[in-house]
């Protein structure tokens, strides 16, 4: 199953757009990735690799790079709504794994 | 992108990679050379540089080890962890001088080196490290004669065990 | 181009969300309006104990090597000489040396601290909130003009492991008060077990109850029942002494989960629900592991 | 400070077990830090057991030997209350030693 979300991770990560990004671009989508990331925060429920993934943009975006600094963000922002949408899709589901 | 499915050990994985990298530079950076302490032997800096088991076999002893079922080599199938592996040999034969260990796998093969002086019972046990899966080489010398057992343990860290 | 990512977002979605009901274990009961710690306990026991029959009740304790034998032996060889000895030694005397103010942890503790351990985590009706041994060792240490010690190894390691030693076979003998915050301490621990988390999506249990036994690369899975009797423990993927905050922020990193605080609330009363449902279960610690 | 070793050493009728366990890092040289530099070698390379002046076993060891590294062996000729000398050197020079009673 853990394959799965992977897989879709990798789906998302497949959508980012190719065409030459500004560093306003950047900035956008790496509002919104930070943005989810915070949910997912406010959730206790961050991915370790959202959090490098972020990082990972912010040094390509120093480096001047904003087609791939911004292509990184969406990245992030996909993996930051991935942890939300777990968090939320386990808030109760746990109980079905207990053990009775 | 690194979404490697094997995930779990990946970064151990690349560590490992980096120490074999490093491995090039052997043991030539170290800094002092010690005096040695009041030993009766000297320590056999050249036969644990070797890089391969026969070399350092070689080089620790000047021939080549024979196969004998006299000697016992007891270590795990599966190491619970490289970094700590606990292996021991005890032998029947009589007249025995030395034992060493030596771990095919690891950057450079000779682990450790026993002197049995007369009276010492020709058994040891230790913890030695394994890099990764691969042989393990005991060395009885006895009658000044090498004698050999050899041991494969699997080595595979990382997980979410414990 | 956010636009783009929305329709593809949304069936990506409707995948996880699938593979995520597939996963699902399907023997769920509705569950109790009220928690019931004891029922829990009982199940909980009772689970592992069917579901390996030839190990004995009080040797879930030794985590993998219960359940591998040739593990085992590697762990009996080690335990002839065992790598916590230095840190038992280190804590056995950081025990007994008085702070600045002349007092010692043994004025903080009932029976001087010796032999409690399976008394801990408790949870702390004044306070409102569970209290773990290393919560309550920084806490007698401020009381008494000290610096906190920090929670995952070195010293905490030590001294716990020394308490730990004191307390070697008795029972761990965890109490959950008629309190509605202490059995909403243990259900929020309780719930964090079974919460998948990390972009492994991996929960505590899936690991420490669907899988013990189990190798997941070279390691033998600990079963959940009794997992925290051995603490702290050396670890030799460590390579050092570690506490339960530390084991639990590792599991957490190992699912790609960003790890908690140690000792946040979740932490003590995930420790609280796992030393519960163990009650019975002698004190092993300190341990060793791989 | 205390002492970075540990031993027991046992008598058996005329057979002394020895097991002994010494506090060292035994860094390989090839394991790197968090920021990414090697952490330099630096292992016990002998260690030796003297019983009456004789020296009864002699490790020569390299960088492959565990962190706070373990050895067992046995010899004869000892008796109870006899001394067993425990001393190591490593490769920066450092060394330590103790006296253990043969119980």
């Amino acid at each position: 199953m853990r394959r799965l979300v992977l897989a879709a991770s990798l789906l998302i990560a497949a959508a980012a757009p190719a065409p030459a990004a500004s560093e306003a671009d950047f900035k956008t989508a790496y509002a919104a990735a930070e943005a989810a990331e915070n949910e997912a925060g406010s959730l206790r429920n961050q991915w370790i690799t959202t959090e490098t993934t972020l990082k990972a943009a912010r040094k390509q975006a120093d480096a001047g790079d904003f087609d791939a600094a911004t292509a990184t963000a969406k990245e992030a922002e996909a993996l930051a709504k991935a942890s939300i949408f777990q968090a939320t899709s386990e808030k109760d589901r746990w109980k079905d794994a207990e053990i009775h | 992108m690194s979404f490697s499915i094997e995930g779990f050990s990946a970064t151990r994985r690349l560590v490992l990679q980096g120490a074999g990298a490093v491995a090039l530079f052997g043991f030539g950076a170290l800094a002092a050379r010690p005096a040695l302490a009041a030993a009766n032997d000297t320590y056999p800096e050249a036969a644990f540089k070797q890089k391969a088991d026969k070399d350092a076999i070689q080089a620790l002893y000047g021939r080549t080890a024979d196969a004998s079922d006299k000697v016992k080599l007891d270590a795990p199938e599966i190491a619970e962890n490289g970094a700590v592996v606990p292996i021991s040999v005890t032998t029947t034969l009589e007249n025995v001088t030395s034992i060493s260990f030596f771990v095919s796998g690891n950057p450079n093969a000779l682990a450790a080196s026993y002197a049995i002086p007369e009276g010492t019972l020709p058994a040891v046990s230790n913890r030695l490290k394994m890099q990764q899966t691969s042989n393990v080489i005991a060395i009885v010398e006895a009658g000044g004669k090498l004698y050999s057992a050899t041991k494969e343990v699997k080595v595979t860290v990382g997980g979410c065990g414990g | 181009m956010r636009f783009v990512l929305a329709p593809v977002l949304a069936p990506v979605l409707a995948l996880i969300s699938a593979a995520l009901a597939a996963g699902v274990i399907a023997q769920a009961a509705p569950a109790a309006d009220k928690p019931d710690p004891a029922a829990d306990a009982k199940a909980f026991r009772n689970y592992f104990v069917t579901k390996f029959p030839s190990v004995k009740l009080e040797d879930f304790v030794n985590g993998p090597y219960s359940m591998n034998e040739d593990m085992r032996k590697q762990w009996v060889e080690k335990e002839e000489f065992p790598p916590y000895d230095f840190a038992l030694d280190a804590g056995k005397e950081m025990f007994a040396k008085p702070f600045k103010n002349g007092k010692t942890y043994a004025d903080c503790f009932e029976n001087g601290g010796i032999g409690v351990r399976q008394n801990f985590p408790y949870f702390d009706a004044q306070k409102g909130e569970v209290v773990t041994l290393e919560l309550a060792i920084n806490r007698c240490r401020e009381a008494n003009g000290e610096a906190p010690l920090s929670y995952v190894k070195d010293d905490m390691a030590s001294l716990t492991a020394y308490m730990a030693y004191t307390s070697r076979g008795k029972p761990f003998d965890i109490k959950i008060p008629d309190d509605p915050r202490a059995l909403a301490a243990y259900e929020n621990g309780k719930r964090y077990f079974y919460t998948r988390r990390g972009q492994l999506n991996f929960s505590c249990a899936s690991c420490h109850v669907q899988s013990p036994g189990q190798r997941l690369r070279a390691e033998i899975l600990a079963p959940a029942l009794g997992i925290l009797n051995a603490m702290p423990i050396y670890r030799s993927e460590w390579a050092g002494m570690g506490t339960i905050s530390r084991r639990f922020i590792t599991c957490n990193s190992q699912t790609r989960a960003v790890p908690e605080e140690a000792q946040s609330e979740d932490y003590r009363d995930l420790e609280y629900y796992l030393s519960y449902v163990s009650n019975g279960l002698p004190i092993s610690g300190p341990g060793a592991r791989p | 400070m205390a002492s970075t070793i540990r031993v027991r050493a046992i008598a058996n009728g005329d057979t002394t077990e020895v097991q002994a366990l010494i506090q060292h890092p035994m860094d390989s040289g090839f394991v790197k830090d968090a920021q990414g530099a090697v952490i330099p070698a630096h292992f016990i390379q002998q260690l030796t057991f003297e019983h009456n002046g004789k020296a009864v076993f002699t490790a020569d060891w390299g960088p492959a030997v565990a962190k706070d590294p373990y050895v067992k062996f046995g010899f004869k000729g000892a008796s109870k209350g006899d001394e067993l000398k425990v001393s190591w050197v490593d490769n920066k020079g450092a060394s330590d030693s103790t006296t253990a009673k043969i119980q």
